[in-house]
């Protein structure tokens, strides 16, 4: 895959310069480039909320770095974690007196990493709660549902969780309804074509011309089968199916959907896929509140799609309706 | 006839084994290439020159202020699961010997048992998960077995060796069931664990040196 | 490439199906669903603004259909011109009793649709007037910038008639705005890696492995050279200084700038470019009012991106930053 | 001897031609990939199946109306550069013979001048400009002129075709000047241009037929 890029070593932080130049108003960073926080951080009485991770799935992670999401951001090189004492960088400079929330995905370094900055962070008294997101089903079975990995769900508990923090929750509460949200939450994608990271420079996988694995992770990590491509509404079916038998939700149930594209996938084919999607819920009697189709959590230039369920109760849907505004979500 | 060991000596050490990560850096890989998402020969090599680095201008007067040192500055190269886990041994060996400029192998012993214990409680990987953790738990209770028995620093460094590489060898046929390697499921049996091989390769660097 | 799709014909009427699915509070259409308008059209004592074209390129054309925005819009089949009396549905419906604006690219097949709709439309006495978007430099020298296609920075066009349509702005005076800002547009684009065609099957063009275009059109019309593959700082300043050589801004001058990308190019790497394009303005005295860095009108999954550039004044500035809500495009 | 042609001599021969663009449509389509988008053959054949499509149910009663709504389906099929200006042809040419059920040469030959005229004003191109408007309208006048002369409807459309080959072959060395094809610049000096070699095509099968 061609890339626009320079030096590949100089990625990450040539892109966090753009971001920054395009941002000025909402977005600035503390101690080294790579500890991405709002511009009008911190934000004095408010509960403040931290993710972060590798970089390449542009918007996440820092993409929800604003009004109404997240406080701050650590930055990864290419798919690997950014450094505890990075993480520790964002934790002091975004806390506004009442305790920091982490929220990330459930990937080893990240987790070890945030786990460091949390004990750190505990030396300057600054209380820190951690939610794990683990969205994926295709990545464990139900039983080991804490090993699941953390895609493109997360964007609801970012969402969530930012509404509740903004709206004045306190550090438990907005842990509290974090987590409720993602006990709601599902996501499974299956991807058509790798991408390349600019360093290593060559596919991170290789797949026939005909193939598609699904269940595929976004760095691609292995799914559960690979197979001939299949037609968009066969996808969409898969994908769903999975995701339904393993929340189980209600006749009557409320949704929050979204149809994810992993980079290279048009909003054509996203909206394809919503459209059978969106059949298969109304046919089992479960209604639409909001749906989020285009890309979210990407794998820079790999094809495919993800589709994650979020089923609401009044609360998380309130949440969800908030306003935000962040470089690449804007809400009213 | 007790042994001790410099300061220079451990500076030393570090450097073989930093010099041996970046040398084999493409093993690494290939290994992490089959069972997880072939980044480890990289990030090892990273956290490799972030410590030759560190070791340009690291005073060596406190041992345990220089491991500390020594650990955050591989955290700071290398992030990712093996690096952070590197850095969490490297510190908490440091922890064992704070103010020491120059180490016993009764320290010896105590910092590998020391880095054991940190790197499970933070990657909470148990032994028989087919991690490093395989590799290394062994080798810090043969080698500590080994000094509490007065066995010499040779003998002792290659009874470690000996137990990692047994470690490594009983977990090869087994599951991964931790980190990235775990989604690969069924199809990581009978494939060697690269943070295994990993720590046999630096077991084998300091016993050559040794 | 490969696609999730169906049947290649049910392309656009299942992305269409999906569209509508998605977003019922924003969007209806009327006579076939290929005939997309705003749910609450007609605005009555609002000029209407309608665009249309082939698809393939979301979010144009239809993606800002919204508040503060467009009114309606005819959706062709993939890169093809819809037809005129889908342009006269879509006109009909959205009139609000003040006239309506067809604002569109430069070419030919929609011109001529858009012609006939026009004089279809006066025997309904619907005043209509048409403002066509030329913004690409690459496609014609200045002498002959009447032959120039309309490209991403139609998207600049569309914000500004939105808005002053929405501010109770004439048909004269919304006219009147959107020639003066598209007098102020240009846009160069550079193209990495073809797109396919739905019903064709097979890629556009092709192109080498170390290969660009400079200058390619949305749909892989032939460019200004096609040269070894450059680095983000060269490609930038090619396109930028290509750009500022027709536009010839003064020292002082405030502009808006957009990096879109082509459809496969991730947001990673338009920030990298945005890093050079600005770096450029800024060390010719020129400001950057705002920053659009994303994808804003694609060619489905064609790898590549494209520099606009808008020259402000204070009514144009004022418009830009004017609230809009669509399924694409939010602004607060 | 005036000759006089029937509805269902028109419908005929509209059949005749719309086999022929779809039989011909990867030859059209070859020839705008070298200068344009490469969709002209394809958009040719939906526009001709549409024309067929909508001579199942259409009345011949009143020709006028017939190409009328002959030109609004051959828009509704293909919105193309060339499909928009061979629908606006055939609702110029109905304009012409409203309300007649039978067409004379005169009215033929009308009819063609108005479709010529009509597709310059839609499309603003002028002689020269590479178009299909070179082989068109030097056809409409060859045809209006042996009309005049009192030559026989055979003669006249051998003529017509004559000048519309010659007219394509004028301008091939040329550079193209308007639509899609203007963007490519020098490189469409030498090439033939889809939209002559369509319209050389109808006038061949239209004579064929007669
Ligand atoms: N939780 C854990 N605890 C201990 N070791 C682990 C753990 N997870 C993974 N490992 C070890 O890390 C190795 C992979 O390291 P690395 O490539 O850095 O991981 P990643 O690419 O997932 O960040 C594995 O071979 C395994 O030995
Ligand atoms: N403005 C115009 N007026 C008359 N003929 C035109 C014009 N523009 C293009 N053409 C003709 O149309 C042909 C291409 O038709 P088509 O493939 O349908 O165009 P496009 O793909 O650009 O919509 C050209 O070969 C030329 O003869
Ligand atoms: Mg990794
Ligand atoms: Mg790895
Ligand atoms: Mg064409
Ligand atoms: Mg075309």
């Amino acid at each position: 895959m061609k890339k626009i890029i320079n030096n590949p070593a100089d990625f990450v932080p040539e892109m966090l310069d753009g971001l920054l130049r395009a941002h000025p108003d909402q977005l600035s960073y503390t101690e080294d480039i790579h500890c991405i926080v709002r511009a009008d951080a911190p934000v004095e009485g408010k509960v403040a909320l931290a993710t972060g991770g590798g970089s390449g799935h542009l918007p996440v992670f820092l993409g929800y770095v604003g009004k109404g999401m997240l406080d701050g951001c650590a930055v990864g090189d290419v798919f690997s974690s950014p450094s505890a004492d990075q993480m520790l960088a964002v934790t002091k400079r975004i806390h506004g007196g009442k305790g920091v929330v982490y929220i990330y995905g459930n990937y080893g370094g990240d987790v070890m990493n945030f786990d460091m900055a949390a004990e750190m962070a505990e030396f300057d008294d600054i209380p820190v709660r951690t939610v794990l997101v683990r969205d994926d089903v295709a990545s464990a079975p139900p039983e080991e549902a804490e090993r699941r990995r953390g895609v493109a769900g997360m964007v609801f508990a970012f969402k969530v969780a930012g509404a509740k923090a903004d709206l004045g929750g306190s550090l438990d509460e907005v842990v509290e309804v974090t987590e409720r949200a993602l006990a709601n939450i599902r996501t499974m994608g299956v991807a058509l074509s790798p991408c390349t990271v600019p360093m290593a420079g060559k596919p991170t996988f290789t797949i026939g011309e005909d193939e598609m694995e699904i269940g595929m992770g976004i760095h691609g990590e292995p799914g559960i089968k690979r197979e001939k491509l299949q037609s968009a509404d066969q996808i969409a079916e898969r994908m769903t199916t999975a995701i339904l038998e393993d929340l189980q939700p209600q006749a009557g149930d409320r949704l929050a959907v979204m149809v994810n594209g992993l980079g290279a996938t048009p909003p054509e084919e996203l909206y394809i896929l919503y459209r059978k999607v969106h059949q298969m819920l109304t046919d089992r009697d479960l209604s639409v509140h909001r749906a989020y189709v285009g890309e979210y959590a990407t794998s820079m230039e790999m094809a495919g799609a993800s589709v994650t369920l979020f089923r609401l109760d009044d609360e998380l849907a309130a949440l969800l309706d908030h306003p935000a505004h962040t470089p690449f979500f804007t809400q009213v | 006839m007790a042994e001790t060991i410099s300061g220079d000596a451990v500076a030393q050490a570090l450097r073989r084994v930093c010099a041996a990560l970046i040398e084999q850096s493409d093993y690494l890989t290939s290994l992490d290439q089959a069972l997880g998402d072939g980044d480890m020969g990289i990030t090892m090599a990273k956290l490799a020159n972030g410590l030759l680095e560190y070791l340009e201008t690291a005073s060596l007067d406190d041992l345990g202020k220089f491991l500390l040192g020594a650990g955050m500055a591989a955290n700071r190269a290398a992030p990712s699961t093996m690096g952070t886990l590197t850095a969490t041994g490297l510190m908490r060996a440091g922890r064992e010997v704070k103010g020491k400029s120059q180490l016993s192998p009764q320290d010896l012993a105590a910092m590998f048992q020391a880095a054991d214990q940190g790197m499970q409680e933070r990657g909470k990987a148990k032994p028989g998960d087919k991690t490093i953790i395989d590799a290394l738990h062994p080798a810090a209770q043969a080698f500590a077995a080994a000094v509490q028995e007065g066995a010499s620093l040779q003998e002792a460094g290659q009874r470690a060796l000996a137990a990692a590489r047994e470690g490594l060898e009983k977990v090869t046929p087994l599951r991964s069931k931790v980190g990235r390697a775990s989604w690969v499921g069924e199809r990581t049996q009978g494939k060697v664990d690269p943070g295994c091989a990993m720590f046999v390769l630096v077991l084998e660097t300091l016993n050559e040196g040794s």
